[in-house]
């Protein structure tokens, strides 16, 4: 399923650019984060817990950072896998200079599997962009 | 009431009469697979693949070994050397994949079975399921067969980097030529979308092998139990005789249980292995998955017509998406749309080709009607399109090309022989029935007013009662014993497997009146390979024109029989039997069935050259196809705004050949209209690219529900088969296979002012509403 | 973490220790021995499971049999009394109201009740009234026609 | 097919349940969201507390003007209301509208409304009825409006341990007409698109307008533009569709493969039009 989406950040962009690929930002912004552990350069591993209304499941993933050219874009990959299925998200954010600070824009890719895929159709959508600005609330706070 | 109450004298063939099997059905004293308990029963979850291609790193199954209440836990490893899937279809130069039972060292499909954890109850089986962990490595996957056939898609099978499994031609007449001459051409492509069978009992395999007596006892949801029991002795390496095969009472079939499926195996290997009862009922999710689908066609359609509308050449090149892996018929079900493309035309030349892809997909098969829906739904909208093109009414057209009466049995282009027909007689009974002329009047006062008002016609012909065995992959005849009891009750032990389709009654209907005996007498068993001879089973609307011809003829065995022992109690060699009655006809002495029965038994004055008893069995070859037809004619109205299609009128007039029990056909023809409308109108099984199932479960999977179906008015003409004695061609398809083009051929002549000449099934409201709004768009434009 | 339930089935009382995770549809088929409610899906969405639980038609797959302590539970096998089936089983049976069973016992439970909230509804009304069941066989027709049939007799 | 174990409790009292939430326990009302997730393993809560046995919480009654609904009353309680058919019957319509004959007997207004599933029914008509929901937590009581309560997808004002304990809605006299109009999704049953219209009339004026929408957003909202646009005038086919043009605007739409954002914006001004039509009709 294709994302979009932009976000305004009140810092200039090379700061927007640093924050968003800060472990300790990315740890306390990404929904459900329990752990972030660095495994390589750009590269972490993850444990997640996702609680949405009665939906609850454990993930153990990765985040990735690539494709990086400062302050104007990078690649962010997040992945996890648990028993309810695993999801993988893949987008490249935009830093664009707007009124005394950053809109940050992202297109990408998000790919859900096994039982969640299942029943999850109609939710995917939704979850995904409330997911998306819960994250980037927190990483503005 | 709809049903009648039958006289003594009276015969029970053509009569309403209810079924009986439902006592046990509507007081829920049944038995299906999950109702089986047995002392010790232990209860298998199986682990399956959340990904659609991977290779698997490692599988620890420690932790769910562990678990209270975990008796054993098999991943592919244990069962590598156990067997395989089989496929029963044969096709020249076919690359068979070897199907595992699990994974081995990677996963083709979501669902792909990967370790089978087994427990003293379900529950824990499925904790312990929840305990194995699997590392995978993902990949791409493919699950679109058209992008599965481009250079450079990811191969589904490493040694196959094409995705080709096969290619297929066959021709008949010269339909360059017929090209050459056409006057016009008309070419489409044409989607016959992935469907879910979704019968309501999901699949389930109880096995319990008894090692005391070598004995292998399988109970499984299945519609062909002699079959599942030769194969899945065969692959274990089991003695057939000792392999007892039971389908008990099975919860709908629609193909998906036409089948040998891994369960089945893996189910008797680990009873034998861990000397205990197991048990394994497929979840919905799993059957979404991991049972068979049907269609998946991509078809290029050309139709070459004559100025008058004569049509004169058909080209069809079918792009078939195979799925990851074969079951029983996976390849063989296309060339069953080949054999059909004609339809019920007199089209003389015709060219087809067939290309059979692989996709990181669930398998397609035999989903009921298995290719002829596909066929049927081509040439009907192909057909329409001429039509279009040529502004003649839709039914000119089709009783313009019909094979014609005095031509029967008609060769057809591609190797058939129609067996007989009147194929205008129901397209002009419906006509009749629906008020044709009236209902195209009032469409052109509703098109003034700016309605989308549509009438769709649909002629479709079906190839039957499987089959002459040269063209049927386990044999193709059926089989019947009768029995008399010596109390004169009676018993019919029949090769077919019946599992809704009501066989229980219309056979003993069958019986009743051959015997002359009451109803009630007559017990009809099936299912059971330790009771019943071999048999086929039920499939491909053949279980009445085969089963119930190897039933008439056993009878007839039988009745020479009492016939014979008639006349050993009656002293006369001139001895007529009818109505339940040897009569001397000299004498008018007479005794009853229940006399003769006593004495075949007792065995008394036996005359020379005499067996004792009264028992037949019969096992019947047909000698050709039967070829039942019809015409659906369906109005529909599609919603301007929401694009939502309401179908005010249904009319299915069936010519299914003589009809043994009115009530059980017209059930037949709503059950396979349901889900014909179904693929019309809400059905798909949609794959992301990812090779996600994302119409997975009923949240997304549109089942047709009461509140979304016409009324069927249904209407029948009779034109007997010579292919039987029993003048019957077979009911079970036909709904299916007139329903899907007759609803899409109406919403298109709803919306041809548009200038819409063809539209993809579903057609949900969304895709219509946008049609509708681009056509509006560009008409204000202009 | 067992507890105790009783329940009454069918007119019998039944206590047994459940695991507060077992379902109700289980308890019924698996504990007490009554296989006509079946399992066709697990999202709550077809139907077959359906019994009766003080007087309302319910989805016996999706409540836990500990929710129903204390209820008092007909099933289908509590339809027929007196060796004498119920009106709503003969008329599925006159009118061909089934095909291969499965989804039978949540048809005739649900029919119960669509019934007993509207002794005489229109097609309209048993349509809309069968929505949370599934059949795969039958296209529904004999189903309604079943209903009417029921209410007929009822009503005679 | 199987849930996850879990710890079971079943208060008779409404306080002896919050104590139990406090401690973490997810609560279990008619289990019909809940209890398919559980079986399938989406959800696993540890421990249940079943608000099944709390005495005198499925109420329907009159009070102060207003009409108060206990959290466990179901959707088949709230449909066959004589009270709420007579005097609130957009909350009667709407609940007809949920799942099925069996879901409305076990679904409960307190669960389905807690769930804040962003295609659910009832919210559309919470917010057109400008409905108050009476939170309770161990140590506290508030009532928010149905405004205030759907935050987002499955979000909602309950604080950790509290539950809504009742529904508010007002009482309707004469000269108002209500309805709710929902495009099905036929496979689930939830809605696509459903709006619940509410329209009151003084002489030929509409004095007040509320028009809920639930399936299009990340939550039900109130379209207040097309509110707006209606008030003061005298309902014509054109001002209905004028108010209807405007009711999806701006708002970000959910998209899944039953429906995109296009056709249910498109959709939810066509069931607008439906809904105000049939709310005007029905004016008394």
């Amino acid at each position: 399923m294709k994302i979009s989406g932009s976000y305004f950040l009140p810092l200039p962009p090379e700061e927007a650019y640093k924050k968003l690929q800060d472990p300790d930002v990315l740890a306390g912004a990404m929904p459900g984060c329990e752990s972030l552990e660095k495994i390589g350069d750009d590269e972490y591993r993850m444990k997640m817990k996702m609680a949405l209304a009665s939906l609850s499941g454990n993930f153990d993933g990765k985040v990735r950072i690539t494709e990086q050219t400062p302050p104007e874009s990078f690649k962010l990959m997040v992945e996890g896998s648990g028993k309810v299925g695993f999801m993988k998200g893949e987008g490249v954010l935009k830093f664009t200079p707007k009124d005394a600070g950053t809109e940050v824009s992202y297109e990408g890719d998000v790919q859900v599997g096994g039982t969640i895929a299942a029943v999850g159709q109609r939710l995917i959508d939704g979850t995904a962009k409330m997911m998306i600005k819960r994250f980037f609330e927190k990483v503005a706070a | 009431m709809a049903t009648t109450t039958i006289t003594k004298t009276e015969k029970l063939v053509g009569k309403r009469i209810r079924r009986r099997e439902d006592p046990r059905l509507i007081t829920g004293t049944a038995t299906y697979v999950d109702d089986i308990k047995m002392p010790g029963m232990l209860y298998a979850a199986i682990l399956r693949s959340p990904h659609a291609a991977a290779k698997i790193r490692s599988i620890d199954v420690s932790k769910a070994a562990a678990l209270k209440g975990v008796t054993a836990v098999f991943t592919g490893k244990d069962t590598e050397q156990a067997g395989a899937v089989p496929c029963g279809a044969s096709l020249p130069g076919l690359r068979v994949p070897h199907h595992h039972l699990l994974a081995i060292d990677r996963v083709y499909l979501v669902g792909h079975p990967v370790a089978v954890v087994v427990a003293t109850d379900r529950y824990i089986a499925r904790d312990g399921a929840d305990l194995i962990e699997v590392d995978y490595e993902p990949e791409t996957a493919v699950a679109d067969p058209e992008k599965a056939l481009e250079p450079g898609a990811h191969a589904v099978h490493p040694q196959w980097p094409d995705n080709v499994a096969f290619t297929f031609h066959q021709e008949g007449g010269d339909t360059e030529k017929a090209f050459k001459e056409a006057d016009v051409i008309v070419k489409q492509r044409i989607v016959s979308q992935r469907l879910v069978p979704n019968p309501m009992e999901t699949r389930g395999v109880v096995a319990d092998w008894r090692a005391a007596e070598r004995s292998m006892n399988l109970y499984s949801s299945t519609q062909v139990p002699h079959l599942v029991r030769s194969l899945v002795a065969q692959i274990l390496g089991m003695d057939e005789n000792r392999f007892r095969v039971v389908a008990p009472e099975v919860g709908g079939g629609f193909g998906a249980k036409l089948q040998i499926y891994a369960e089945e195996i893996l189910l008797a290997y680990i009873s034998k292995k861990l000397q205990k009862p197991v048990k394994w009922i497929e979840s919905r999710r799993e059957n979404f998955l991991c049972t068979i689908h049907g269609r998946g066609h991509v078809d290029y359609y050309e139709l070459a017509a004559k100025r008058d509308g004569t049509i004169t050449g058909i080209k069809l090149k079918i792009i078939q998406d195979l799925g990851a892996y074969f079951t029983l018929l996976t390849p063989a079900i296309p060339t069953l749309s080949v054999l059909m493309m004609p339809g019920l035309y007199r089209t003389p030349n015709i060219s087809a080709d067939i290309v059979g892809a692989f996709t990181n997909c669930t398998p397609t098969d035999a989903y009921r009607g298995a290719g002829r829906p596909e066929a049927t739904h081509g040439i009907e909208r192909m057909v329409d399109m001429v039509a279009a093109e040529l502004k003649m009414d839709p039914a000119e057209i089709r009783l313009k090309n019909f094979v014609r009466n005095e031509e029967f049995p008609f060769p057809t282009a591609t190797g058939l022989v129609y067996d007989s027909g009147d194929y205008s007689a129901p397209l002009k009974k419906a006509m009749e029935m629906a008020s044709y002329d009236a209902l195209r009047k009032e469409q052109v006062e509703a098109r003034k007013q700016g309605k989308f008002m549509g009438i769709g016609l649909c002629a479709y012909g079906e190839i039957c009662a499987f089959g002459p065995s040269p063209a049927t992959p386990a044999g193709g005849w059926e089989s019947a014993t009768v029995k008399i009891e010596p109390s004169g009750k009676v018993t019919v032990l029949t090769g077919v497997s019946p599992h809704g389709q009501g066989e229980e009654t219309t056979f003993a209907q069958i019986a009743g009146d051959e015997l002359g005996v009451d109803i009630d007498d007559i017990l009809v068993s099936h299912g059971d390979t330790s009771l019943v001879q071999y048999g086929i089973g039920t499939f491909g609307s053949r279980s009445t024109a085969v089963g119930g011809t190897a039933l008439y003829f056993a009878l007839q065995d039988l009745k020479a029989k009492i016939k014979k022992f008639g006349a050993m109690l009656l002293e006369s060699e001139d001895v007529t039997f009818s109505d339940g009655k040897c009569v001397c006809n000299k004498t008018g002495k007479s005794c009853s069935v229940k006399e003769v029965a006593a004495a075949a038994y007792r065995a008394m004055k036996l005359p020379p050259n005499t067996e004792p008893g009264l028992v037949a069995t019969h096992f019947w070859e047909p000698p050709n196809f039967t070829f039942p037809f019809g015409a659906h004619l369906v109005v529909t109205e599609v919603d301007r705004d929401t694009g939502g299609v309401s179908i005010r009128r249904y009319v299915a007039v069936d010519d299914c050949g003589n009809i043994l029990n009115p009530l059980i056909v017209d059930g037949q023809v709503h059950g396979g209209v349901a889900q014909g409308i179904g693929q019309a109108l809400w059905e798909q099984a949609v794959y992301d690219d990812s090779g996600q199932l994302v119409t997975g479960e009923f949240m997304d999977y549109t089942m047709p529900r009461a509140h979304m179906m016409p009324w069927i008015e249904s209407g029948h003409t009779i034109t007997p088969t010579p292919v039987n004695p029993l003048g019957v061609k077979g009911v079970g398809e036909a709904g299916t296979i007139g329903a899907s083009p007759a609803v899409v051929n109406s919403v298109v002549d709803a919306l041809s002012p548009l200038g819409v000449r063809h539209l993809d099934m579903p057609l949900t409201p969304e895709k219509l509403w946008k049609l509708i709004a681009s056509k509006d768009q560009a008409g204000s434009n202009a | 973490m067992n507890e105790s339930i009783t329940v009454t089935i069918n007119g019998t009382a039944y206590t047994h220790d459940v695991e507060p995770r077992l379902l109700l549809i289980h308890y019924l088929r698996e504990v007490v021995g009554l296989t006509g409610p079946h399992i066709g899906c697990e999202t709550s969405l077809c139907g077959a499971c359906t019994v009766e639980l003080n007087g309302k038609a319910v989805k016996s797959c999706s409540m836990f049999a500990i929710q129903a302590n204390g209820a008092k539970i007909l099933t289908v096998e509590g339809m027929a009394a007196d060796g004498k089936l119920h009106k709503i089983q003969e008329a599925f049976w006159n009118e061909h109201g089934l095909q291969c069973g499965f989804c039978t016992p949540g048809m005739i439970m649900v029919t119960k009740q669509i019934l007993e909230r509207n002794p005489n509804p229109n097609e309209q009304e048993i349509r809309h009234g069968l929505d949370g069941n599934l059949c795969r066989c039958t296209g529904y027709q004999h189903i309604v026609n079943a209903v009417k049939a029921a209410a007929r007799a009822a009503g005679a | 097919m199987i849930p996850q174990r879990f710890e079971y409790s079943a208060p008779k009292t409404l306080d002896e349940a919050l104590g139990l939430l406090a401690e973490g326990a997810k609560p279990l009302a008619g289990g019909m969201s809940l209890i398919p997730m559980m079986k399938l393993r989406l959800a696993a809560p540890e421990h249940l507390v079943d608000l099944g046995r709390i005495k005198d919480l499925s109420y329907i009654r009159e009070q102060g003007g207003s009409i108060h609904i206990g959290a466990t009353a179901t959707h088949h309680d709230v449909e066959s209301s004589a009270l709420l058919r007579g005097k609130c019957p957009l909350l009667a319509e709407t609940a007809s509208h949920i799942g099925d004959v069996q879901v409305r007997n076990m679904g409960t207004i307190g669960g389905s409304v807690a769930h804040a599933d962003p295609s659910a029914d009832y919210p559309a008509a919470l917010q057109a009825l400008e409905a108050k929901l009476v939170l309770k937590g161990v140590k506290s009581e508030r009532t928010v409006s149905a405004e205030e309560f759907f935050v987002d997808t499955f979000t909602t004002a309950l604080e950790p341990g509290e539950i809504v304990r009742e529904v508010i809605v007002p009482v309707d006299g004469d000269g108002t007409g209500t309805s709710y109009q929902k495009v099905l999704q036929p496979a689930s049953g939830f809605a696509i698109v459903g709006i619940a219209a509410r329209v009151r009339k003084s002489g030929e004026k509409i004095t007040l307008v509320r028009i809920g929408v639930t399936g299009l957003a990340n939550r039900a909202f109130r379209a207040t533009a097309a509110e707006k646009s209606l008030e003061g005038k005298t309902g014509s086919a054109a001002e209905v569709q004028a108010a209807a043009a405007v009711v999806a605007q701006g708002v970000e739409a959910n998209s899944d493969l039953h429906a995109s954002a296009d056709y249910r914006k498109h959709l939810a001004v066509v069931y607008a039009v439906k809904a105000l039509n049939a709310a005007l009709s029905r004016i008394a």
